[in-house]
């Protein structure tokens, strides 16, 4: 899911911004990581998963994510700040 | 302590329940989530439980005040299980004490119901043939299931 | 083992639990009644349990196979307490396991419906003011009860 | 619940018959008894109660009672035989 037009030309005039990112279950496995810190200028999480989807292997479309910053549950058209702990939730499957 | 809690090691689920004593509740019900030995049609092997546990303790803990006030139930613990699992271990523990039954029950089943639904938790299973694969949550599984922030496919 | 039992002493939950266990079964389900120190605005002091056993236990099992054929439950074991049990003391325990958590709860929540309901069962309140009464059955006491077999008046 | 002149006319035919009679909760209590054995010409239970509430303080009407015969529930009409154990259950309250 790319970034609409008008999203993209917003997105050239935000600044670079440095935050973390932890990923978990199928994510975790399919970046290798378990978290990373990177440079981004995503101006949301929509911007900054595809940004990753393009690096990673990522086989999970948005529609089936959920996104949290610093901790608590988020939209993805919320704002990204330097310094935001981002993360994206898999379906979940706890019991 | 906290309603909602994590263990990387075995339930003591006596030490849970005694948590829920009241000499003014006069039901308890109780729910244990065991490790099965198979999945839609796979032999499972054991099973691993992975989550964001500062965001599920957080949302394990709305739950469970939503179920208290929702219910009026007296007291309600929720635990579960992160790290690797064999079949028949006890995977999560939902406990709720009330004056009378039928809250307890309803109570009970709600947080497990939601928990199973919202908190960050995943499982991956391990197939006895050597396979793997990070488990559905039910509702995704389900026909007709909302599209959105929990459908998905089979990911293995 | 019977599937439906009394004790005179009290419940041993972790062995009645250790009964249930299947690999097989991925939910647990149960119920405890516990003495409460309250009853109909009286404050309650101790609780004296009396079963017509021989027909208790033939009732309880009926409920109990009926509750497995119902909602196709792995295992179901009733243990219920007589004689004299004080305040937070465990009167009666239900456990089921099953593959599916729903199953689990309904058969339940069934089982010590039933129990409550058929099961010739009867509790003596003991009251902090030193009066004694035995306890209407749940039913009776609703409005709109059917006449007949359950209806009541409290009988002290 | 006095038996009905019908009734009471088909139980003068009926012979006495040696049987017992156990007592829980509020009748053991209003008896002051467990059990006993006794000798009766009630055909059914129904007739057999009314003979034990003339002769004991009860307080709870047939209506609210259930019979059990020889350790299984019963019909307030069954026919009662010699050796019979009948048991006159109160509203239970279990758990």
């Amino acid at each position: 899911m790319p970034p609409s037009a008008a999203c993209c030309a917003a997105e050239s005039t935000i600044s670079p911004k440095a935050l973390t990112v932890q990923y978990y279950a199928l994510l975790r496995e399919q970046a290798g990581r378990r978290e990373e810190a990177l440079t981004t200028s995503a101006p949301t999480p929509r911007e900054l998963y595809a940004e990753l989807a393009a690096r990673y292997p990522f086989t999970l479309t948005p529609e089936v994510l959920r996104v949290a910053i610093n901790g608590e549950f988020s939209e993805w058209s919320t704002p990204l700040a330097a310094g935001d702990a981002v993360v994206f939730i898999p379906p979940v499957a706890g019991g | 302590m906290a309603a909602f809690r994590f263990s990387r090691t075995a339930l003591d689920v006596a030490a849970l329940r005694a948590e829920l004593a009241d000499p003014a509740c006069g039901g308890y019900a109780a729910f244990e989530g065991w490790v099965r030995d198979h999945n839609e049609g796979e032999r499972v092997r054991r099973l691993e439980y992975e989550a964001f546990e500062a965001l599920a303790v957080r949302e394990g803990e709305r739950i469970i005040a939503a179920a208290r006030e929702r219910f009026g139930v007296a007291h309600a613990l929720c635990a579960h299980r992160v790290g690797e699992l064999g079949i028949g271990e006890l995977a999560v523990w939902v406990g709720v004490s009330a004056a009378h039954r039928d809250e307890a029950f309803r109570a009970c089943r709600f947080i497990i119901d939601e928990v199973k639904h919202r908190v960050p938790i995943w499982k991956k299973e391990h197939y006895v043939g050597g396979d793997s694969g990070w488990v559905n949550c039910e509702r995704c599984a389900a026909p007709g299931a909302e599209s959105g922030a929990h459908a998905h496919e089979r990911s293995r």
